[in-house]
């Protein structure tokens, strides 16, 4: 199992980041721990695409599909830092909990 | 146009009028101002009186009586409803009966509208700068108008509508005062007292509906006739009739029929155990008490009751009698003891109403009519006459500060003398029968006494046959005889027939009597004792009330000093003493009699053939004379004796040992307020508010409440503990409702995202192993 | 003019839609114009059966005399498919006869009394007149459908205007009123929805085919589907089918009217309602759980109703006395004629109960009293409310010296409630307990129930007189001394209230009965010969089996 | 940070893999894969297992640091595998993407984040350790059962295809998913707009 790498080692790798970057995102208060967790969980789908994509027949698909990943997750993380500043502004803090109970 | 609708025409417009003027009062009436706003209730009543005479003297002076016979079924009718099979139609009962009450009604209310102009200007009512004075007469045409209408009305539901409707003016102007507490709780218990008698009028009414099948006063009594005749009638006495679930023996239910309809009679006329509310109603305006509470409306019950007679059998008429019989003595024995003049009055009132109704249900339907004309004469003049004792010392009420008032006011002070004689039943017997000298107590009361006395005693204690009238023995139809009413008797006497004939012979050949029995086996013999017991007292307590006021020394000079009179006031009571004499003697008997033959073809009644002979000699003899003359000479020379020098000498014997127990059980009325008052009253009020506490804690608070919090919990668990926070995709939802379904005890409420993306990690991973390894 | 009914019942939309597109300031004319027009309309009904020239006077003139169901007691029926599919055909079916005609003209009337006196409102005043409005087309159109689908829709339209009305212009609790008024109702709903459906498919299965029918008067009137629904045979899901829809649509109804065991919210919807609200609460939306009673649960189970009339009788008289022992522990103005209507409606279940033409008319005319009464007795506490902002019964006192014309016009109002003769509350109640003693024959226990609905005579005037009492009369209090008179404004809603009090008391068989009475006594002898049918058509195949 | 627990993880994680980890994965994987390329060569093999120790490790680092400095750290380490993975399979653009938006782009963000949001670059938010402890563990179940689903799942493999060339790429971008690229664009765009917009100084 060392020896031969194959489509089964990419998505357990896939499949771990994935679960490290849930509780990554489960485990931070930080609401930029949140966003680093999130980042890892697209990674992981990343990972699974090329995968596929190289073992395989879909062509070019998985990787044009990464590459809209990519743009998004690129989207998604200036949104979300624009949120935390935000956050920040309203609660001087980036704590996602001090936002859940100091609601106005 | 024949007479008939003539007649019933006019009565209809006399009563319509005062409706009219109650109209106008009520729109126009606070711009007419105070003395104004009395004239169209005046002239209203006016015209009344005016239609009642020209009624009068077409239908007892022109008409014939074969022609009063076809007037009467001419008469105007309208329909009105159908219930459910039962047409009900408003028509004008036309008789004499009617007339008569008719005659006396609008004659009594022009006196007492006049003497209120007066009365009524001379009271300071203007509460809050607003006047009251045109409510007041306003009230009164609209009394006039209903009571008119119950008069007229030749059915039962419309005599109840008419009912209720005297009831409401009542109320109102028992309430007048309303804004003194005491005024609108005496209003509101003469509301509710009637409404309980109402409540068996109405059962009645309804018992009515469904044996008989017909609310009109002449086809129900025809009705009621032909169901208890023979063997197979309803209301005979083999018939089982299921009343709920219960099988009851015909008769029995008739009977508890006629019992249920005199309950209305039982409130109205404020009889035992109903009369609790009369004494409270003097809080109304005097004109108030004289008009409503001692002439028409408080008669309305026994003028029912003469309406419904053929409908009660011998049971239910022994229970009228009983009541009445009660309440005449306890109403007697209270009335020794008031000090408040109109209180006194008023238990003058119970009594002698106690005699009509006690005379109906011994069957001295002419006795208990006449004495209801006659009554509501003198007793309207007597309340006047306080009334204008009350106004001349200037609201004063309590007899113990007044005295020697008839050197300020002699006319009132006369004319409340001729009542105190007429209630007392003054009179001197002439030669053989034809009395001397009788006011109207003499003969009305008298014949209830004597018929009394026949019915209880029969013939033969009553007569040494010489004195024994002229007998006549009518057949009867034999349905009556059939069911039990043992014979129709017309019992007359007649001056003319002046022989002397025995009647022992007559009656026992005629139904097979004998002559010591009793013809109402139902009435106890102890009952008509209480009569005579009460005939001995009435004049004493009546003098009293006179001599307390009018005579004597003054005993509080303030009030003394103030007396007066005036003659706007004295003149209706000049005209009602008038009214009095005339009563006795004129007219009215007549009209009775003439009513009384009617229903004597189809009811057990004692009637005396021509008007004016005192009954008594002719009927009962010497014996229930010598018992009952005396009574007043006696009564009159007690009281002078007692309170010549005020109210000293009655406290001391108050103050005797016995008589103190007696005295207090006197004062507090027989504890029949204290009674509903702790029991029904506050019963009530309790239950309600159990009611009112289960409806809100138990009914809503438990039940509904308790159902809602419930589903509210359930509510709240899927929704606030499954389902907040806010992340709206459908799988993530599922995935966390899932996993909180697991999880359910667990009291996170975190509103955390991260939280929930572990919950929905947890939840794949389940879903994901249920699917791979299921 | 065709289309008459339509036009009746889209006339208040029509005037929402204008509402919520024309400027907020217009709101109130355009409801006072829409509610007028419907009136006219409604009124305009009259006109085909105003009594002409009858030769004999005394001849009572029923219009709507022919057998119930049928063509010619129907009036102004329009009919049109509205949804259909593969086995099934909702229709826009509509038409007015002696049952809806007289509460048809209350609905209009009290809406219109309504709509004028919602001068008492200040806010957002846009949205209460299109929610207004739209309620006068679900009380309309309730009571015009034939279409049991068609009416359901109305059942509900109805509902939501009324959620908000209370919610959003009610007092201090009225979110709390609010959702309790939404969530019983709804909960009658439910009942009605799943009756609904399962007579539909059960009509289907009677007539052999694939769907069924949602024609009320195809339901009520077509033999076959009587005989089927009536049957003891007839189950679903285990349970006889007749006797679980008809209690499914009698607690449907009874929570509307209501009741005793369901009656909670009325009080509280009351109180926290606007005064126009509660008029209309009280005048009209109450009215339609009696109706529903007449219209549906009646004539489809005319020989289940026999077995249940006993209950229905005894729920009655249940409310009849406890309604009337709430009222009197009431310290809560609104609260105590809120009961007082609990109490009086009653009487209608009471009616329904003995199933005779006497117990018929008297609940249908309680109910068009009651229509009458308690709007006006919900407007005179209004009245006060608007003055003292408080409804205290215990902190008021005086009234009728300090206002004399209003304090006239409420003895008119709670007397009428009180059922005195010869105002509108006194036939009503007089033909209910006189029905119910001739009812005999129908149950046992009639005579007891008469008795005792007519000992709530004595409590009802118990407590209303106590409250008049306390309210006013006695001195004038200080705090209350400059009161205002009642306006002009708040007078002409009273007037015409309390003079129908008076007509309707006075007339009854002019102004009420000659409109309904064809169709009610047709009703009876419609549920008495259907109700002898399915008997018989039980009876003789056993009969047969015995022969055999 | 605790390091027993650090270990304690480490070793479960790792255990995992070996559980769960390709024994037979090659076996699994069809026999009739084409062999149009050459099969991983033992470098490949090294890199896979250098690259996933460093994603792998990095990320847990991510997870069990407190520092948000440290977090993005290790998540310079984690995007660099992750771009050096792509390499590996033969995704060059991809990879290149990978690195110049990951690395390059969201990572200068976070960090830009990190250094307007701290008060204090090292002010830290703890959170439980049995919070940590349960989310870890639920993680781990979750990737047990995805892990084992992966390995069993019957892959239609055809072994390693032809890497897909920057033309092709650019080609069908333009082609076949141009209405998805435009809509990128206008995302991007989107995102510019409401990001300058949220992240604005509020004018008072």
């Amino acid at each position: 199992m060392f020896t031969a790498i194959g489509l089964t080692h990419y998505l357990l790798l896939a499949a771990m980041l994935f679960c490290i970057g849930l509780w990554v995102m489960a485990s931070k208060r930080n609401a930029i721990g949140v966003l680093i967790g999130v980042e890892l969980i697209l990674n992981a789908s990343n990972i699974n695409l090329l995968a596929f994509a190289r073992y395989s027949t879909g062509g070019m698909n998985g990787h044009l599909i990464a590459l809209f990943v990519i743009v998004l997750a690129a989207a998604e993380a200036a949104i979300a830092i624009a949120i935390v500043v935000n956050l920040y502004k309203n609660f001087m803090s980036v704590d996602v909990d001090k936002a859940a109970t100091m609601k106005n | 146009m024949d007479a008939g609708q003539q007649i019933s025409g006019l009565l209809i417009i006399g009563a319509v009028v005062p409706l009219l003027m109650f109209v106008l009062l009520a729109f126009l009436g606070p711009r007419l101002g105070k003395p104004f706003a009395s004239f169209p209730a005046i002239f209203g009543i006016l015209v009344s009186f005016g239609c009642a005479a020209l009624a009068l003297q077409r239908w007892w002076y022109v008409l014939t009586d074969d022609e009063r016979v076809e007037a009467a079924a001419s008469a105007y009718s309208w329909p009105w409803v159908v219930l459910g099979d039962i047409p009900i139609r408003f028509g004008v009962q036309l008789d004499s009966l009617t007339i008569a009450m008719y005659f006396m009604v609008t004659l009594v209310s022009s006196c007492i509208f006049i003497f209120s102009r007066g009365y009524m200007s001379g009271h300071s009512d203007e509460v809050d700068g607003v006047s009251k004075y045109h409510r007041f007469f306003a009230y009164l045409s609209l009394f006039a108008f209903s009571m008119l209408g119950l008069v007229i009305s030749d059915s039962l539901l419309f005599l109840f509508i008419f009912w209720e409707l005297v009831g409401l003016c009542s109320y109102l102007l028992i309430g007048y005062y309303f804004d003194r507490k005491y005024a609108s709780n005496a209003a509101i218990k003469a509301f509710v007292v009637n409404r309980v008698g109402d409540f068996g009028f109405i059962i009645g009414l309804g018992l009515v509906a469904l044996f008989l099948k017909d609310l009109s006063i002449g086809g129900a009594i025809a009705a009621f006739q032909s169901q208890s005749s023979g063997e197979t009638g309803l209301f005979a006495r083999d018939t089982a009739i299921n009343l709920f679930g219960w099988y009851v023996r015909g008769d029995i239910v008739a009977t508890l029929m006629g019992v249920f309809l005199f309950c209305g009679c039982i409130g109205k006329s404020a009889q035992v155990p109903l009369q609790v509310w009369l004494p409270d109603a003097m809080a109304g305006p005097t004109p108030v008490s004289a008009l409503i509470h001692a002439a028409t409306m408080v008669a309305a019950g026994v003028y029912l009751v003469a309406r419904i007679f053929p409908l009660l059998t011998p049971g239910a008429q022994a229970v009228v009698a009983m009541v009445g019989g009660v309440t005449l003595i306890l109403a007697a024995l209270m009335a020794i003891v008031q000090t408040d003049i109109k209180k006194a009055l008023a238990y003058s009132t119970l009594s002698q109403l106690g005699y009509m109704v006690f005379g109906m249900g011994m069957g001295a339907w002419v006795g208990a009519l006449f004495h209801l004309i006659t009554h509501a004469f003198f007793k309207a003049m007597l309340f006047l006459g306080s009334g204008q004792v009350i106004e001349g010392c200037h609201h004063e009420q309590d007899m113990r500060k007044m005295g020697g008032l008839w050197r300020k006011m002699p006319v009132t002070a006369f004319t409340f003398l001729v009542g105190v004689l007429a209630i007392s039943g003054v009179g001197w017997p002439g030669k053989n029968t034809t009395p001397f000298f009788g006011l109207g107590g003499y003969y009305s009361k008298d014949e209830i006494l004597a018929v009394a006395w026949f019915q209880t005693y029969g013939l033969s204690a009553a007569s040494d046959g010489h004195h024994a009238g002229n007998f006549r023995e009518r057949a009867t139809d034999p349905l009556t005889n059939a069911h039990g009413y043992d014979s129709v008797i017309l019992a007359g006497y007649s001056a003319e027939e002046g022989q002397h004939q025995t009647a022992h012979a007559g009656l026992e050949t005629a139904s097979g009597l004998k002559s010591d029995a009793s013809l109402q086996p139902w009435i106890p013999k102890w009952l008509v004792w209480l009569a005579i017991i009460t005939a001995w007292i009435t004049p004493f307590y009546m003098m009293r009330v006179w001599w307390l006021t009018f005579m004597g020394k003054p005993r509080d000079e303030p009030v003394y000093h103030h007396a007066h009179e005036s003659p706007g006031m004295y003149i209706p009571l000049v005209i009602l003493a008038i009214g009095t004499f005339a009563a006795s003697w004129f007219l009215f008997r007549g009209l009775i009699v003439d009513a009384a033959q009617h229903v004597a073809h189809i009811s057990k009644l004692v009637v005396p053939l021509d008007g004016h002979e005192h009954l008594i000699h002719a009927f009962s003899g010497p014996a229930l004379n010598k018992l009952v003359w005396p009574a007043f000479i006696v009564g009159f020379i007690a009281a002078f004796f007692i309170y010549r020098r005020g109210l000293k000498l009655a406290e001391r014997i108050i103050d005797l040992p016995v008589v103190e127990q007696f005295y207090w059980i006197l004062w507090q009325k027989f504890y029949f307020d204290e009674a509903y008052n702790k029991l029904v009253l506050a019963g009530t009020i309790l239950f309600s508010r159990i009611c009112g506490w289960f409806d809100k804690w138990v009914v809503d608070f438990v039940l509904v409440e308790g159902c809602a919090r419930v589903v509210k919990g359930l509510a709240f668990f899927s929704g606030q503990r499954l389902d907040a926070g806010g992340i709206d995709q459908v799988a993530e939802n599922l995935g966390r409702t899932a996993f909180r379904i697991g999880d359910l005890f667990r009291a996170v409420q975190t509103g955390r995202i991260r939280n929930y993306v572990i919950y929905t990690a947890a939840t794949l991973a389940v879903v994901i192993s249920v699917m791979v390894w299921w | 003019m065709s289309g008459h009914l339509s036009w009746l019942i889209f006339t208040p939309t029509i005037g929402a839609v204008l509402c919520l597109i024309l400027p907020g300031q217009l709101s109130r004319r355009i409801a006072m114009l829409s509610t007028i027009a419907a009136l006219l309309l409604g009124v305009l009904l009259f006109r085909d059966y105003l009594p002409g020239g009858s030769p004999d006077p005394t001849v009572q003139r029923q219009v709507f005399g022919s057998s119930y169901g049928s063509a010619e007691a129907l009036k102004h029926v329009e009919r049109v498919t509205w949804i259909s599919g593969t086995n099934f055909k909702i229709e826009y079916y509509l038409g007015v006869d002696g049952l809806s005609f007289p509460l048809v003209v209350l609905t209009v009337l009290i809406s219109f009394l309504a709509c004028w006196a919602s001068f008492t409102i200040k806010k957002a005043h846009k949205g209460y007149y299109v929610l207004f409005l739209l309620l006068e087309t679900g009380m309309l159109g309730v009571f015009l459908a034939l279409d049991f689908f068609l009416f359901f829709v109305f059942w509900e339209v109805m509902l939501l205007p009324m959620y908000f009305l209370i919610g959003v212009w009610g007092g201090a609790r009225k979110e709390y009123a609010a959702i309790k008024f939404f969530l019983f109702t709804l909960a009658g709903s439910v009942f009605l929805l799943v009756a609904i459906v399962a007579c539909f498919f059960f009509s289907g299965r009677a007539l052999g085919e694939p769907g069924g029918t949602f024609d009320i008067i195809a339901l009520s009137t077509n033999p076959t589907i009587l005989k089927y629904f009536n049957d003891p045979a007839t189950t679903l899901a285990g349970y006889r089918f007749g006797s679980m829809i008809f209690l499914f649509l009698a607690v449907g109804f009874a929570i509307k009217v209501p009741t005793v065991p369901f009656h909670t919210w009325l009080p509280d919807a009351h109180v926290e309602a606007p005064t126009p609200i509660s008029m209309i609460l009280a005048g009209v939306l109450l009215k339609m759980g009696a109706y529903g009673f007449f219209r549906i649960a009646y004539p489809l189970f005319p020989t289940i109703v026999h077995d249940w009339a006993f209950w229905i009788g005894l729920v009655g008289v249940v409310s009849i006395i406890y309604g009337a022992l709430c009222a009197m522990a009431q310290t809560d103005f609104k609260k105590l004629v809120a009961y007082s209507s609990i109490s009086h409606m009653g009487y209608v279940m009471l009616g329904l109960a003995i199933l005779s033409p006497t117990g018929f008319q008297g609940a249908m005319f309680q109910v068009l009293a009651h229509g009458i009464s308690s709007p006006m007795c919900f407007f005179l506490v209004g009245v006060i409310y608007e003055r003292a902002h408080h409804r205290e019964i215990n902190r008021l006192g005086g009234l009728w010296l300090t206002m004399p014309t209003y304090g006239s016009m409420a003895t008119l109002g709670f007397f009428a409630s009180l059922g005195l003769p010869a105002l509108c509350g006194f036939i009503g109640e007089a033909f209910v307990v006189l029905g119910t003693f001739r009812a005999k024959e129908s149950f046992d226990w009639a005579v007891p129930m008469a008795i005792l609905a007519a000992t709530g005579a004595i409590l009802t005037a118990g407590y209303i007189l106590w409250m008049i009492q306390r309210v006013y009369l006695g001195p004038a209090r200080e705090e209350y001394r400059h009161y205002p008179q009642a306006t002009r404004t708040e007078l002409s809603i009273l007037a015409p209230l309390g003079l129908l009090c008076i007509v309707m008391g006075v007339l009854p068989q002019q102004t009420v009965f000659n409109f309904m009475n064809g169709t009610l006594n047709q009703l009876v002898g419609h549920l008495n010969s259907a109700h002898q049918q399915i008997l018989q058509s039980m009876i003789q195949p056993l009969a047969s089996a015995a022969g055999m | 940070m605790n390091f027993k627990y650090y270990i304690w993880v480490i070793l479960l994680v790792s255990s995992a893999v070996l559980l769960c980890g390709g024994q037979t994965a090659l076996a699994q994987e069809s026999a009739a894969a084409a062999a149009i390329v050459p099969a991983s060569g033992p470098l490949e093999v090294i890199f896979f297992w250098v690259l996933a120790i460093m994603i792998i490790g990095s990320a847990l680092w991510i997870a069990l640091t407190g520092s948000v400095v440290r977090m993005a750290v290790g998540l310079f380490f984690s995007f660099g595998g992750v771009a050096l993975l792509f390499f590996l399979l033969q995704a060059y653009f991809l990879g290149v993407v990978q690195l110049i938006v990951y690395v390059g782009g969201i990572l200068v963000l976070v960090v830009f984040g990190i250094m307007l949001t701290s008060s204090s670059p090292h002010v830290r938010y703890q959170v439980p350790r049995m919070e940590l402890a349960t989310t870890g563990l639920v993680s781990l179940l979750l990737f047990m059962v995805l892990g084992h689903v992966l390995y069993h799942a019957p892959w239609s493999t055809t072994g390693p295809q032809l890497p897909v060339s920057m033309n092709e790429l650019g080609r069908g971008l333009l082609t076949d998913y141009l209405v998805p690229f435009e809509l990128a664009g206008v995302v991007l765009l989107v995102v510019m707009v409401g990001a300058a917009y949220l992240a604005r100084q509020e004018k008072r």
